[in-house]
């Protein structure tokens, strides 16, 4: 049913009708309105579940880890130092193979504080082995907690779907929220392996010396490139089941004809594609290519979609300090190195801690990266701020 | 709650449910101590156990020790873990299940504790068991919260300079139904007191002083004596916290000086040698006498 | 597309009447978006919150720069926030005021509208909440939204006394501006 | 090559536990030791091993059984014996003694008063054995024989058997009864017995010789010896031994108001409560101090009780006879002087201290000797018979023990005697190199773990009051109560033998103590022992030892 409703309530809405067993979450900026709403609905019974409150965000993750672990459909929410502090866990949680949703509300990273939206959380994860979907709006948003279930139990992976903080958590606009029905459609009660259960007695979370560890990892890094396979199939059936399109591997905006791809992810895009129908008023070919599913990293839609772009600029809320872009670097990683050395791919970073990025901010990338390419820019910096050594 | 007879509680457990082939040292206190509780709660237990000695020496891939379900994460979360599992039991209409979280001292009293706060003060139908070596073992003996005062370690290598923290009455102002205190050496006192503590609904905390022969430096043939001796010197009081009340002290019935419990150890040879510590032992004896005295042992 | 931004102070209700107003733009059958932008600031702070109604789907997320309306819920804001920025020179700013809009004396091209929003909210709701008043003037001056679809926001949101205490006050300011 | 599982995850039930028994130096066993009591008692009893069975099965008959294995006179031991045992007792350093002697008459009684029966190892065998003498050696040695199978004869000078035990030993220590059914459970074995047949005597010694495959000699020392001093043949004058066999033998002896018994071992103290039952004034003189009499403490307290007045350092020089009767002895103080031969300080005569002691009897229990009238036999300095190690004597095929060959000793020595002696004898038939198995080590209390041990009081038999005593010939110690038994023998800390406390079991980290399926017994699990020496050091009783790997 189409609602005028803000994210995080549709959010919440829609991992209840998921049906979790458990969940447990520690409150934290922009986080909250997500598990407060999933509080009240565990409370007015309208969700048959365990809600925990507990002491820290590490110990929402070990404590969904356990739940998953003894055969619980689990899920927590967090954000920015919360994600930091379960870090631990949820490489954890990936190495036993718990098949545990997450919702990561992104946002900024201290120092210094700051609760506002940027996309460095979630990336200083993304090595972790958790499968990472990042939502355009709120309907995809709501969307990929369903899609996130069904990849997790089916590829025994973890999913962590990443919205961005405060402007779709807290944005209210039109989500069609799924009836019940619908998703028990779509979504089949969790069929549990490996738990911990007397009647067979199971050693879980055995530690591995190095006769075995390397393989450990390895066959994690393949389920992980194999789980491309699952969030494909998964998307499509939702859109079959759902009639609209969500999550997936990449997505493409007026890409065919575009002179200048901009590559980005999360609520960006929304932006993004306003400029380019603008620009394209005024004669401009720019389209967009959209990352949704960033670990895995599709890499070979990637190179496939642009093999024949020549001028491509990464615009990105997350930078590796000392190295510039990651999204960037990921992208450039995607093409051969031998072919097409004239290739552009421009990096830009943007909307750092909550900075607003307007449409006039990314027409100066665009119209910058036409001339050249840029190999690292922080977009819309003050430099009037900055003393000259610093610069 | 007690829905056990008095005979049922004092049985004694032989299951092997911590069975043979882990890999702890000759005459391992944790090791003893780990069966012991296991077999006591049965094979209806799911074992939650921390990081540290117990979980490294008792679960490689692939020859763990364990024969009862066992789940580990990392070092500082067991109580985490098992308010997890219990709160998914719950959800689930699974049970009844022994749910016992485990773990050594380090991360029970130092890097879990928050963990285990949260877990008591949520009220989770678990058990948690702290075997005290008191001192880091995995990592090769370094200080802890729980390591006593004088004793050395590879941090503390004059002699620990700090009393030890005392989890037990922590964790029973808590307010939760049930707090014990053990040694290995009696085993009879031990498994009455998993199972009286698994008949009890919510979070007990059974806090268990677990000798390490290579930490602690005296013979694995030794570790039973050295708990006797840390009982009967007091400076391990034996008693129960029920409902918050103290019940069940052991009674000292022969009253030992405390240089007969630290001169079997190496980590506090140093206190005898010339030019030792004869103030150290002394303000020892001092925390043996309050005990007796804030005790009645 | 038309865009809103409110301006207020924490407490007064701006992100409420934001969600209110895209809610109410959503009954009537357009595309709307409703967003705060919040500080970490508490109750007594400027803040901002801002609304977007369109007849097809909404996709910028950036925050708006140049509003049709500005709609101030306290007017001692001006001067200290520049809450004129970007305002499009055939705008339209509402503000919370006994005074009369020439008496603001605003450095604007725009339309200045007035209404003692925080005297009736003491009046009918019995609190400084001014934002129903505001809304329902807005309504009233712009019909962007109907009073209904409002009304019936504001009920969905706060049912009870409260909801009704707002709604009777939502019908006072719409009726004053349509005396006028 | 098996496979990785999803997330490590193990079904439990699959593992094959990792051998830790490799890490190994030491490793336990089980020893069993022998306890100081067994080592201690000269009949040889299991003592361990009838407590144990009273302790732990409450079960009498078998504990008799256990006893009678070694010794068939259980009852009267349980009364005679000085009990060595409680001696040796490991308790003795930890609170008190077992009552073992007590526990021993328990059994003894219980056996004969439910009929118990001694039962053949070896039904019968054509050998033929000869035992000279039914006291305790001789009677010990048949017993062994005849259960073997062998066909025993005894020839018994005296008109009934049992020696010593039957004429030496006063009916309110013993009552005759009781000797009498263990006796006749012996002989119920097939023994032939004829009394009144003295050999040497009556018969040669080497007839016997010829008709028979063995000779015992169980001779005992029944001949008094009294001192040299002029007037002692009057008629008012007894050795120790004819005074107490008139006694045994029913014969009133009149002993007037004043009795007065020289010499200070068990027989001196035997005569002396004797006389004083008969209603003289007794008083005991004796050259040295109480320290030096050779008598058993509990013997000279008893004696004491009985208000028995003893005259230390006072030796007679005479006794004054008037018409045939002593009616007195002169006595001469002594002081002691640096120790003689036997280690006792030796008593030398104080000049001028002569004094009169009046008697109406004087009894000289002065010392005994063997008779060795009409036998040639080789001597030790002319009073004991000489044998080798295993008891042969020079007479190929003639064997000895007892008193003959100890020298005064006690009825449980006797009985061990005889016991070897049977053994030595089969041996001897059967043409063996006699094979002495070599005896388990003996637990010290040191090396025991008494933590697991609580402190019970030790259960002492009631004597009747001494004016009953003093009445007549009646036990002075009436039956003793079965059940405060049970709980004497619970006191045992079965030294050496694992008694199932269960610590190995429970206290191996490695689980690696496992409870024998087919036995029960606990055995060590070698795949996973670590050798740590936790169960050995926590055995109560020393049962378990730590070895180097075999």
């Amino acid at each position: 049913m189409l609602k005028q409703i803000e994210g995080s309530h549709a959010v919440a809405e829609v991992v209840a009708k998921c049906r979790p067993n458990v969940i447990s979450a520690y409150p934290i900026t922009p986080q909250t309105h997500i598990v407060e709403d999933l509080a009240s609905i565990v409370g007015n019974g309208e969700l048959d579940a365990e809600y925990v409150n507990v002491e820290s965000e590490f110990s929402a993750a070990s404590v969904v880890l356990g739940a998953s672990a003894a055969g619980a459909r689990a899920y927590s929410a967090t954000t920015s130092q919360g994600l930091l502090l379960m870090s631990e866990v949820i490489y954890c949680i990936a190495g036993m193979r718990l098949p545990i949703v997450f919702t990561i509300a992104n946002r900024a990273i201290s120092a210094p504080l700051s609760i506002w939206n940027d996309q460095q959380d979630s990336m200083a994860l993304r090595d972790s082995g958790w499968i990472q979907l990042h939502a355009e709006d709120n309907q995809e948003a709501a969307d990929l907690h369903i899609q996130a279930f069904k990849i997790a139990e089916e590829t025994h992976l973890p999913v962590m779907v990443c919205m961005d903080g405060f402007i779709l958590t807290h944005a209210f606009e039109p989500v069609d929220v799924p009836d019940q029905k619908q998703v028990d459609s779509f979504l089949p009660p969790f069929q549990p392996t490996n738990i911990v259960d007397p009647r067979w007695p199971r050693g879980i979370g055995l530690f591995a010396d190095p006769r075995f560890y390397l393989e450990t990892r390895y066959i994690l890094h393949r389920a992980m490139e194999k789980s491309e396979k699952t969030i494909k199939k998964v998307s499509q059936d939702f859109a079959k089941t759902f009639g609209r399109d969500s999550g997936g591997f990449i997505k493409t905006y007026k890409l065919k004809k575009a002179d200048v791809v901009i590559i980005s992810m999360g609520s960006l895009v929304g932006t993004i594609k306003d400029l380019i129908d603008q620009l394209e008023d005024e004669g401009k070919k720019v389209g967009l290519l959209q990352i949704c599913s960033y670990r895995p990293f599709p890499r070979k839609e990637v190179y496939n979609t642009l093999k024949n772009k020549m001028n491509i600029v990464v615009v990105e809320k997350s930078i590796s300090l000392g190295r510039g872009g990651i999204l960037a670097s990921d992208v450039r990683w995607s093409f051969p190195r031998h072919e097409k050395k004239d290739r552009n791919i421009s990096s830009f970073i943007a909307g750092l801690g909550g900075r607003n990025i307007t449409k006039n901010d990314l027409r100066h990338m665009v119209e910058k990266v036409e001339k050249e390419p840029v190999e690292l820019e922080f977009l819309g910096l003050k430099k009037e701020l900055i003393a000259k050594k610093d610069l | 709650m007690m829905n056990q007879s008095a005979e049922e509680l004092n049985k004694i457990e032989k299951k092997d449910l911590f069975g043979s082939g882990h890999r702890a040292c000759g005459g391992c206190g944790q090791a003893l101590a780990a069966r012991l509780v296991q077999d006591a709660s049965g094979e209806n237990t799911i074992a939650c156990v921390a990081t540290g000695c117990l979980e490294v020496f008792s679960s490689p891939y692939p020859d763990p020790a364990w024969r009862v379900p066992f789940l580990h994460s990392l070092f500082e979360n067991a109580s985490a873990v098992a308010s997890g599992v219990e709160a998914a039991y719950k959800a689930l209409k699974k049970g009844p299940v022994n749910i016992i979280a485990q773990g050594g001292d380090g991360s029970t009293a130092d890097i879990g504790f928050q963990s285990i706060s949260g877990m008591f003060e949520r009220g989770h139908n678990v058990l948690y068991v702290c075997y005290d070596n008191e001192a880091y073992m995995n990592t090769g003996v370094q200080r802890s919260s729980f390591t006593p005062l004088g004793a050395r370690t590879t941090t503390t290598p004059t002699g620990n300079k700090t009393r030890k923290k005392n989890l037990p009455l922590i964790a029973a102002d808590h307010g939760i139904p049930y707090v014990a205190t053990a040694t290995v050496d009696d085993f009879r006192d031990l498994q009455r007191k998993v199972k009286t503590a698994l008949s009890i609904e919510g979070p007990k905390y059974i806090h268990i002083l677990a000798p390490c022969p290579l930490g602690w430096g005296h013979p694995g043939e030794l570790t039973v004596q050295v708990c006797r001796l840390a009982k009967d010197t007091g400076l391990f009081p034996i008693y129960e916290i029920i409902d918050g009340k103290l019940t069940n002290v052991r009674k000292i019935q022969t009253k030992v000086p405390v240089q007969e419990y630290l001169k079997l150890q190496g980590r506090f040879s140093h206190l005898f040698k010339k030019g030792g510590s004869p103030k150290v032992i002394a303000e020892i004896q001092e925390i043996a006498n309050q005990n007796i005295e804030r005790f009645n042992l | 597309m038309i865009e809103i931004r409110i301006h207020g102070r924490g407490g007064q209700g701006n992100v409420a009447a934001a969600e209110l107003m895209s809610v109410a733009a959503f009954k009537d059958g357009k595309f709307s978006q409703a967003f705060p932008s919040f500080g970490a600031e508490r109750v007594g702070a400027p803040v901002m919150a801002f609304v977007r109604i369109d007849d097809q789907k909404i996709r910028t997320r950036e925050d708006v720069q140049n509003p049709d309306y500005l709609i101030v819920q306290d007017s001692n804001l001006i001067g200290s926030v520049p809450v004129l920025d970007g305002l499009k020179p055939d705008g339209l700013i509402l503000v919370n005021s006994e005074k009369k809009p020439e008496e603001l004396q605003l450095k604007t091209t725009a339309k200045v509208e007035t209404i003692p929003a925080t005297e009736i909210a003491l009046e009918i709701i019995g609190r400084p909440i001014p934002n129903a008043i505001m809304i329902g003037a807005f309504c009233a001056i712009t019909g962007l939204v109907s009073l209904d679809a409002v009304q019936e926001a504001i009920m969905a949101k706060f049912p009870g006394r409260v909801g009704e205490n707002n709604v009777a006050a939502l019908e006072r300011a719409h009726e004053i501006i349509k005396k006028r | 090559m098996e496979k990785l599982p999803l997330g490590l995850v193990m079904e439990l039930r699959n593992v094959v536990p990792y051998k830790t028994g490799s890490w190994r130096t030491l490793m336990p066993i089980n020893v069993m030791h022998t306890p100081p009591c067994n080592h201690a008692c000269p009949a040889g009893n299991d003592i361990r091993g009838f407590l144990r069975v009273l302790a732990e099965s409450k079960d009498y008959e078998q504990a008799w059984h256990i006893l009678t294995r070694t010794n068939p006179f259980p009852a009267v031991c349980g009364r005679v014996c000085p009990h060595p045992c409680e001696g040796g007792c490991n308790r003795r350093d930890f609170d008190e003694p077992l009552a073992i002697n007590c526990a021993e008459r328990a059994v003894g009684d219980f056996g004969l008063e439910n009929n118990l029966q001694h039962k053949k190892l070896i039904d019968t065998r054509k050998e033929k054995v000869a035992v000279i003498g039914s006291g305790p050696a001789g009677l010990s040695c048949a017993f062994h024989l005849a259960k073997r199978g062998f066909q025993v004869k005894i020839y018994e000078a005296n008109s009934e058997p049992g020696g010593m035990m039957r004429f030496g030993i006063p009916s309110y220590r013993q009552p005759n009864y009781i000797l009498k059914q263990e006796i006749d459970n012996i002989l119920r074995l097939g023994i032939e017995l004829e009394c009144n047949v003295k050999v040497g005597v009556n018969i040669p010694l080497d007839q016997l010789r010829n008709e028979y495959d063995a000779v015992f000699l169980g001779l005992g020392a029944q001949k008094g010896v009294s001192i040299d001093v002029p007037g002692k043949d009057a008629e008012n004058v007894f050795t120790g031994v004819e005074f107490l066999k008139q006694i045994n033998t029913g014969k009133w002896v009149d002993v007037g108001n004043d009795a007065v018994v020289i010499g200070g071992g068990n027989t001196a103290m035997d005569c002396a409560r004797v006389a004083k039952r008969l209603g003289a004034n007794v008083s005991i003189v004796y050259r040295r101090t109480r320290m030096e009499m050779p008598a058993i403490t509990a013997e000279i307290d008893e004696a004491m009780e009985e208000r028995i007045m003893f005259r230390y350092h006072t030796n007679p020089v005479k006794l004054i006879a008037d018409e045939g009767r002593v009616v007195g002895l002169l006595c001469v103080q002594m002081e002691l002087k640096e120790p003689d031969a036997s280690g006792r300080a030796r008593p030398v005569p104080i000049k001028g201290s002569e004094a009169f002691i009046p008697a109406d009897t004087v009894i000289m229990a002065t010392g005994q000797a063997v008779d060795y009238d009409g036998i040639e036999i080789q001597t030790v300095d002319r009073k004991w018979i000489y044998t080798n190690e295993n008891l042969m004597t020079d007479m190929e095929g003639v064997f000895a023990g007892g008193d003959a060959v100890a020298g005064l000793e006690t009825v449980s020595l006797a009985i061990g005697q005889g016991a070897r002696a049977a053994s030595a004898i089969e041996d001897y038939i059967e043409g063996n190199v006699e094979s002495e198995l070599a005896q388990p080590p003996v637990v010290f209390s040191r090396e025991l773990n008494t933590y697991y041990y609580q402190p019970v009081k030790r259960y002492e038999k009631e004597a009747r009051p001494i004016h009953m005593r003093l009445k007549g010939f009646k036990e002075i110690y009436p039956n003793l109560d079965r059940d405060d038994i049970f709980a004497e023998a619970g006191r045992c800390f079965s030294c050496g033998l694992c008694f199932d406390c269960g610590n190995c079991y429970m206290y191996c980290p490695d689980n690696a103590v496992k409870k024998s399926k087919t036995t029960g017994f606990y055995e060590f699990d070698y795949d996973f022992c670590k050798g740590c020496g936790l169960c050995a050091k926590e055995c109560p009783c020393h049962y378990i030892q730590m070895t180097l790997e075999k």
